[in-house]
């Protein structure tokens, strides 16, 4: 090991870098990491950018000034021994090794200073932008740990709810869905019979289901009551039919008390339940 | 530590812990460099009793030990968080109601023959509990069945004036032919389903991250 | 019903609920009967969070609503309810949450660009099981990888109303710029590149988080 050649590499002065001069070649019985240890070394970092942050950090280099050819002979150093501890290494080691070699032959290379156009980047431009969109990164999950965080820091409140029979709300039900349901039955129900379902089937039981409704709230209705004159005659027949078909289905009863009194509508099944034997 | 202090870590304790905890349970928060001994406790838990007092909480005691509770008043608030999810009504009992509805007053067996099955007498029943249907008398013939009409409620829950508000048979073809023509039948109800859950979903889902790249 | 019921009313229900709720939940807590909108239960969650002054309780806001809260200064007590230490999130998972947080939508393959390492399927497994992160679509490119983003739940974990209330991201430094300032002042560069590491940057513009309050 030619150690002034190493230091010849150097641009600033780093009296520990001999302890790293020596890693290059064989493991040194002073190297302040046990080398059982070596894998949880590793483990320590999240990866290759995390490892050249920590030897750029190290250093007190700042990561737009990095001395490539330092920082990739450190990191060398690292891979060296974890593989001929026969460790093995995540390949993302290896490829950063890789990148780093190749940045580090080209920093080597005179720069055409006077040259226009991009020949005249600097090599190390992809690393640093790399390096310091990962550093940022790495600090912002810093910066998130930091925040309090529920369960760890703060913690919501919880109280024991009252005990209380829990409400079931039935399901909704849309006008349309109903449609959809009497379409479908309807089709299925053509299968069978033709049926003839007319509007004025519709009113008709419409009129019918309106003096049950009404006859639901009074128990007794005056006959009158259920014509409304203002409908017309279409409209008083219709009721008229209503009350026929509702009194032939056995629904109602006509009740009068005595020759020309007021003629009542009443519901048959109060009747039909009291008789019932 | 005065009680106030040792009060106020108490309620803290309880309301992280949401469960009922003993005195030691409780003694065992504390630190020994607190000093807190068990009558300090106790004592506590009486001045948290007192600071509840006027609020939504109460301590109380139970086999477990103590517990912050949310007062009993509350219960019908409470419980409207657990309402469970409205299930959605069965095809049958929709074809069974657009029946009743539409050829009131009808029999179950005369749904049943419109239908061309059996009608099972759990959708009679809900449709009675949700009082939508009811009884309006039977028909006079061998069996007395029950003559089923729709009721007010019924209107009410569809919005509906009166019967004759209904869309009539006429719209029903329409539907049809729209439905043929877009050819949305069976997939459209199905999407109008899918709508429906999409609407009950939780804010949760709400949340979008635009772009603009 | 005055503003000290409806606070009551509140304070039940957010204690009995243990999670955040939106104003929208709130209201829905009332019946029609009981005639409290938006602006009162507002009002209300104010006279709330004055009424819980004093108390080891806080109201607080995040990204999916209220909720009431033990105040942090109880951390240590309550932390010891619990045997096991809170669990510790490791860096890799950390580091992988910060980008999807940052750089949101992103894929995989993008955070493991940035980190310089494969990212296990376990760390997003995590994250997805504690709801901190879903999928919101795919990358219309081969592959159709997945695109991550934050939930409203990552928000209330670390107590955030909104994305922009993350702690900022370090600026980039661009490096012509700084070569430039390197070749003025040989001396004493890496005192004034360690100033330069001001963290004033925000996070990214390209996201925004859709609020509806």
């Amino acid at each position: 090991m030619n150690e002034p050649a190493v230091h010849a590499l150097l641009q600033t002065e780093m009296p520990f870098a001999l302890v790293y001069g020596k890693a290059l070649t064989k493991i040194p019985e002073d190297l302040y990491i046990p080398p059982d240890a070596l894998e949880v070394f590793l483990e320590a970092f999240e990866g290759p950018l995390d490892l050249l942050l920590y030897l750029i950090r190290r250093q007190n280099m700042d990561i737009l000034d990095i001395q490539v050819a330092e920082i990739t002979r450190q990191y060398m150093g690292y891979i060296d021994i974890m593989q001929s501890m026969k460790f093995e290494l995540a390949a993302e080691y290896l490829v950063m090794a890789a990148m780093l070699g190749e940045i580090k032959s080209r920093c080597l290379l005179p720069r055409p200073r006077d040259t226009q156009g991009e020949d005249g980047e600097d090599p190390r431009a992809e690393l640093i932008r790399r390096l310091q969109e990962y550093e940022r990164y790495k600090q912002a999950a810093l910066d998130l740990d930091a925040l309090p965080m529920e369960g760890r820091d703060f913690f919501v409140a919880i109280a024991t709810a009252p005990i209380y029979t829990r409400l079931h709300a039935p399901p909704e039900v849309e006008l349309d869905e109903l449609l959809l349901a009497l379409r479908d039955v309807l089709k299925r129900a053509e299968l069978y019979e033709s049926h003839h379902v007319g509007h004025e089937g519709l009113s008709l039981r419409e009129r019918m289901a309106d003096i049950l409704q009404a006859l639901q709230e009074d128990e007794f209705l005056s006959f009158f009551a259920l014509f409304h004159v203002e409908e017309g005659r279409l409209g008083v027949v219709v009721s008229f039919i209503a009350l026929l078909e509702l009194i032939k289905e056995g629904l109602l009863d006509l009740v009068q008390a005595e020759s020309f009194a007021p003629i009542y509508v009443r519901h048959r099944r109060t009747q039909t339940e009291e008789l019932a034997p | 530590m005065t009680l106030d202090a040792v009060s106020k870590i108490l309620q803290a304790v309880l309301l992280a812990c949401g469960k009922a905890m003993t005195v030691e349970q409780l003694i065992a928060i504390f630190g020994l460099e607190d000093g807190v001994n068990h009558e300090q406790v106790v004592q506590a838990l009486q001045t948290l009793r007192v600071a509840l007092e006027g609020s939504a909480l109460e301590l109380v005691q139970v086999a477990s030990g103590f517990r912050v509770q949310v007062r009993a008043e509350f219960g019908p608030y409470v419980s409207r968080l657990w309402e469970e999810r409205p299930q959605k009504y069965s095809r049958a009992l929709l074809e069974t109601l657009a029946l009743i509805a539409y050829r009131q007053p009808i029999t179950r067996g005369e749904i049943e023959d419109i239908r061309g099955v059996a009608v099972s007498t759990q959708i009679i029943r809900t449709l009675q509990e949700r009082e939508w249907v009811r009884i309006a008398g039977h028909r006079d013939v061998p069996g007395r069945p029950a003559l089923l009409v729709t009721t007010r409620l019924f209107l009410d829950a569809f919005g509906l004036k009166r019967l004759s508000d209904l869309p009539s048979l006429a719209a029903l073809r329409d539907l049809d032919q729209i439905n043929a023509e877009l050819n949305l039948t069976e997939a459209g109800q199905n999407e109008q389903n899918g709508l429906m859950m999409a609407k009950d979903a939780q804010p949760h889902d709400d949340f979008q991250v635009e772009e603009h790249e």
